[in-house]
């Protein structure tokens, strides 16, 4: 087993750690985390990829790894405007949940315009 | 022409710079727009709005003459290190019919976000948006390249997101934040997938893709995980948490750009991974599964859009059972079993839909839209009166409500005729049944709006502020376009089988569309909320006892739905249901394998 | 057993290990703490792998920002975190989630080990072509050349990711001059560091610019320590962001993607393609856009990472 | 000459590193917020400062020499100001924590 391998398992393991917490984690902060941990998750899988690839003189192939940095910034963009939301609604509202309303009644109130 | 024409290498075609320019034509305009700000906004994005279309027009027309598709090698860089930039019948309509929504929204929509004064936050955004949600769909139906095709779907995602809570009430802040979360949950499995692809196949390009991709594990897992994420974007029951708040919430205007076309961003892209990257590959037992979910979708969207209290939830929901209809079509494409593509007919179907429904989901949302704004409410059981105050928005309702059941010559009548003929062929008489129960439960919420707007009122209704007759012609029109998708001559675009086209007009064609409709009537009385409607029909006590049990029994039934949906629509069972999706394609796949 | 591969095997149980409390532990502060810890240990992950490019990037932004950014937002919400733990998930749905969760990770890492060996890669065509920019930097190549659509779209991305956040503030304040939050002593220990660490900073900034046509940085990695640069000046109080109607705030924000689309644009007009350099000034035009992006990065992220701060 | 040289490094790094682990036990066990920063402190300083001697013995060009003993100045310098904000922190709300 090589090295590249070793962290292509801990990439599908933090991936998985990621789903868990998107889906269980009640908060929307602490969704917005684990997003960034599944992000991760999917960035380490494409550097091993990367590392995989290594020919012609380089460490790594270069395609993936730019892919990753584009991907980074795309995430952080993602970041920014989920907790811009975030706090937003928390100062709209006074709490930050993102429970739908009781079962039965059909979500929020439409406004037209 | 449905198919992206193999070429190995790739070379930039006559006019191909056309297919660069409808990208840069929006983000120019997005860019521009921010910087100048104020009331130049406006002017730029009318500016812009002509400009695209001439483009998408022209597009049209070269792709007309070449008989095969478009190629752009931007850079002049060809994959696999280079993107490049294709356009086949499927794009170029789609990006028509984004140009022509988009242009309709624009007119509609100046009322709403004019810049009087100074410079307001909500009508640059707004302006803003929409010209990057257009830039974001041309991006999507034109990108070779599966990781542009992911940037680009981030792109729409980041416009649309904010288009929702432009209002900045808390309710739709959190069905933004919902919709934004649920959607990079959905991105995040469709960059896995695009990473495992690199992996396997070294290359990202869907032309070289589909020449070098067999059924490995790594490559159905990923094709899995990439449909499931796709799915998440699209609100495919029973991924559809964040949809009806945020399409009911956002303003009239965004809801006809987030119902017409964003979800068909991210559809298109699994037409194209499922037909262009890999076709065949998902197997017979995937795309059964996949028109399963399409077909629950349909009864469960239907059912719970007969449910609401509001017109603009009614609608929301109707999108989510009118997305359904868009899946049916993949076992009717490839047949049963067989690995190739078999009838090209039911994907010009599929498309065929998702034309008829930007536009009538459009025009439904707009004509909504003017009906809450001169009444000040939605609220169904309230709309007595609608009929005579604004006649124009009502027949735009109907008009493409009508063009959504498949009266003919509506585009939704062609595509299924087309469906029927497929099933038929590949004798898979299940989904007959689905195609045809379809119409009756989308005439069901159709005529359950009209028979409430058309009833005369109990009090003679004042308009709360006039309403311009520019914006009511907007949605008249994307109705009337929606109606007559028919006549269309789809062959140069589209592959259409001989004898389908025969007589839309025909009297015959007119009498079976009036089936539907009468089923749907069957369904609106059962399962509607009527008020104090009901109680007023001549001979009252008769038609009560007639319809009454059988009115108790669909409302339990129907209450059940909701529930359902109550309960589906937690995050922690989306969440759930989206793994489970994922699960069940990927075991779905590797069975067929 | 090297040794190395014993320190890699060590460092992905840890990472995996920091990834799990992150994600299992109760008080959110803690978690978005644990969450930067876990970013800079995947930088070491991403120098193992030999992309030095893309542990800085990591360790500036997917660690430095991004921490930042949830740090701020860990602090606002600490009130409602009592009532969210309250609509926790039942033991069953969670136990059906880790079960899922599992599956799809296990699929994943079936997908790993199913990866075909020797890797397909495009490192060789990447070499081949590198002539044709005349930069070093084989992902700047990939970046501003072979893949230069994907970066450019980017910038639009974060463009609009600070269109949407400014667009859901609140409209009374537009144009008028944010106040910062915390009124910092002009005397104090953090306004000395601010006036300090600054000029290193960007001219640090500046050299990653410049090397990274050759070695590993760029014009992110100069942006977002740009970013840090103002972020610090601007918390301690010794200026003020200027709000979102000032003319040459918008005009560095689209500098980038104007910059980059009008050298796309004149490459379609000198006959080759969009977004393809004449051979003879590939490098200088490259320069030019790096430079321009490298502005607008760093003032989107720095406007982007204090946005929880002020009311635009 | 050259054994001589790696004794010397393997010396300071050692030391070095011995800091560090003496910083991050003061870390875990020190009782309060101002002597727990009193021994991260420590760590950086002294700890980063003779790693970075030990690497510098082995360096040959003058330039990443410069390089390794900017990152000592400015981890001191921001290691300083960190710690003086967080103690006035402290000292501000009274936490002992």
């Amino acid at each position: 087993m090589s090295a590249t391998t070793v962290f292509g398992l801990c990439a599908a393991a933090v991936m998985g750690l990621g789903l868990y917490g998107l889906i269980t984690n009640p908060g929307p902060l602490r969704k917005i985390l684990a997003f960034n941990l599944l992000g991760s998750g999917v960035f380490l899988l494409f550097g091993v990829v990367a590392r995989r690839g290594a020919a012609a003189g380089f460490g790594g192939d270069p395609v993936p790894q730019a892919l990753v940095i584009t991907g980074i910034v795309v995430a952080f963009s993602a970041t920014a405007l989920a907790i811009a939301l975030l706090l937003r609604l928390f100062r709209v509202n006074g709490s930050a949940t993102l429970r739908a309303n009781a079962p039965g009644s059909a979500g929020t109130e439409p406004t037209g315009g | 022409m449905p198919y992206l024409v193999p070429d190995l290498h790739a070379v930039t075609t006559t006019n191909g710079f056309l297919l660069a320019l409808s990208l840069v034509v929006p983000v120019v305009g997005v860019l521009l727009a921010f910087f100048a700000g104020g009331r130049h906004v406006e002017r730029i994005a009318f500016a812009t709005m002509p400009l695209g279309f001439a483009i998408a027009a022209a597009i049209l027309v070269a792709l007309w003459r070449t008989h095969g598709s478009l190629v752009y090698l931007l850079g002049g860089w060809a994959p696999p290190l280079g993107v490049a930039l294709r356009a086949d019948g499927l794009s170029a309509v789609m990006m028509m019919t984004t140009a022509m929504v988009i242009c309709a929204v624009g007119v509609f929509a100046y009322a709403d976000f004019r810049t009087l004064g100074g410079e307001a936050r909500a009508p640059l955004a707004f302006w803003i948006l929409l010209l990057a949600i257009w830039g974001a769909l041309n991006t999507v139906f034109l990108g070779g390249d599966l990781f542009t095709l992911y940037v680009a779907l981030e792109l729409l995602t980041f416009a649309a997101v904010p288009l929702v809570c432009l209002d900045g009430r808390a309710e739709t802040l959190q069905a933004a934040l919902r919709y934004l979360l649920f959607a990079l949950f959905g991105s995040a499995l469709f960059l896995v997938g695009v990473t495992l692809l690199y992996g396997a196949y070294g290359t990202l390009d869907i032309v070289l893709l589909s020449h070098r991709i067999n059924a490995e594990p790594a490559t159905l897992i990923a094709a899995a995980l990439m449909t499931a994420g796709l799915l998440a974007k699209t609100a495919l029951f029973p991924l559809h948490l964040w949809l009806p708040p945020a399409h009911a919430g956002a303003p009239a205007a965004a809801s006809a750009v987030l119902s017409a076309l964003v979800v068909k961003g991210s559809f298109f892209l699994v037409v194209r991974l499922w037909f262009d990257v890999m076709p065949g590959l998902p197997g017979f037992a995937a795309t059964q599964l996949l028109a399963a979910l399409g077909a629950a979708a349909i009864v469960f969207g239907s059912v719970v859009a007969l449910r609401q209290e509001r017109l603009k939830l009614l609608i929301a929901y109707s999108t989510l059972a009118q997305i359904g209809y868009l899946f049916l079509m993949f076992p009717l494409a490839f047949g049963s079993g067989s690995a190739q593509l078999e009838n090209s007919g039911a994907l010009t179907a599929g498309i065929l839909q998702a034309v008829s429904h930007a536009t009538a989901k459009a025009a439904m949302f707009m004509a909504a839209g003017l009906i809450y704004t001169a009444l000040g409410h939605d609220r169904i059981t309230g709309l007595a009166g609608v009929g005579r105050v604004l006649p124009m928005s009502v027949i735009a309702f109907a008009l493409s409500g009508l063009a959504l059941i498949g009266l003919p010559p509506s585009g939704v009548y062609l595509a299924k005729g087309l469906l029927l003929q497929a099933a038929i062929e590949s004798e898979q008489w299940w989904w007959e049944v689905v195609i045809q129960a379809g119409a009756f439960f989308t005439s069901g919420y159709v005529l359950l709006v009209l028979a409430h707007a058309l009833a005369p009122a109990d009090a003679p209704i004042t308009l709360r502020v006039p309403i311009s007759r520019i914006r009511e012609a907007a949605a008249l029109t994307l109705a009337l376009c929606s109606l007559l998708l028919g006549l269309v001559p789809w062959g140069t675009y589209l592959s259409v089988p001989a004898g389908t086209l025969s007589n839309p007009l025909a009297l015959e064609a007119m009498l079976s569309a009036l089936w539907p409709i009468m089923g749907g009537g069957v369904l609106a009385i059962l399962l509607g909320r009527w008020g104090h409607r009901l109680a007023r029909v001549p001979l009252r006590e008769v038609v009560i006892a007639a319809i009454g049990p059988a009115r108790r029994a669909a409302l339990t039934f129907g209450k059940m739905f909701e529930r359902a949906d109550g309960a589906l629509r937690q995050w922690p069972a989306a969440g759930l249901s989206l793994m489970v999706v994922a699960i069940m394609f990927g075991a779905a796949m590797l069975m067929g394998r | 057993m090297t040794v190395a591969f014993a320190f890699e095997v060590g460092l992905a149980a840890l990472l995996v290990a920091i990834a799990a409390w992150a994600i299992a532990v109760r008080n959110a502060f803690t978690a978005v703490v644990v969450f930067v810890v876990y970013g800079l240990l995947l930088a070491i992950v991403w120098v193992t792998l030999s992309a030095i490019d893309l542990a800085l990037t990591e360790a500036a932004i997917g660690s430095g920002l991004t921490g930042a950014l949830l740090l701020g937002a860990a602090a606002r919400l600490r009130p409602t975190e009592t009532p969210s733990t309250a609509e926790c998930p039942s033991a069953i749905l969670r136990l059906a989630a880790a079960l899922l969760s599992a599956t799809v990770a296990a699929a994943l890492a079936a997908g790993v080990l199913f990866l075909p060996d020797p890797t397909p890669t495009l490192a060789p065509a990447a070499a081949a072509n590198a002539a044709a920019t005349g930069l070093g930097n084989p992902i700047t190549n990939v970046l501003m050349a072979f893949r230069a659509m994907d970066t450019m779209l980017e910038k639009v991305v974060l463009l609009l990711a600070l269109v949407g956040a400014w667009s859901i503030a609140s409209d009374r304040l537009s144009g008028e001059r944010s106040d910062p939050r915390r009124q910092a002593d002009p005397d104090g220990v953090l306004a000395f560091f601010a006036r300090l660490l600054p000029p290193v900073g960007i001219v640090v900034g500046i050299y990653i610019l410049w090397v990274g046509a050759d070695h590993p940085g760029g014009a992110f990695q100069a942006g977002t320590i740009l970013a840090a640069m103002w972020l610090l000046v601007l918390m301690a109080g010794l200026t003020v962001a200027p709000p979102m109607s000032c003319r040459w705030l918008r005009l560095i924000l689209v500098a980038g993607p104007v910059v980059f689309l009008v050298v796309g644009l004149g490459g379609l007009w000198m006959g080759a393609a969009f977004l393809a350099y004449p051979p003879a000034f590939a490098k200088p035009l490259i320069l030019a856009i790096e430079v321009a992006m490298t502005l607008t990065i760093a003032v989107t992220l720095g406007l982007l990472a204090g946005a929880p701060e002020r009311e635009w | 000459m050259n054994l001589v040289l790696n004794i010397l490094t393997v010396c300071a790094v050692s030391a070095g590193a011995f800091f560090f682990m003496a910083g991050t036990i003061g870390l875990l066990r020190f009782p309060d917020a101002l002597t727990r920063l009193h021994a991260l402190t420590k760590a950086d300083n002294l700890g980063l400062g003779l790693i970075i001697l030990g690497v510098l013995l082995r360096v040959a060009e003058p330039l990443i020499a410069l390089k390794l003993v900017s990152v000592w100045l400015l981890v001191q310098l921001s290691g300083a100001i960190v710690t003086q904000l967080i103690a006035g922190v402290v000292r501000q709300r009274g936490l002992n924590a």
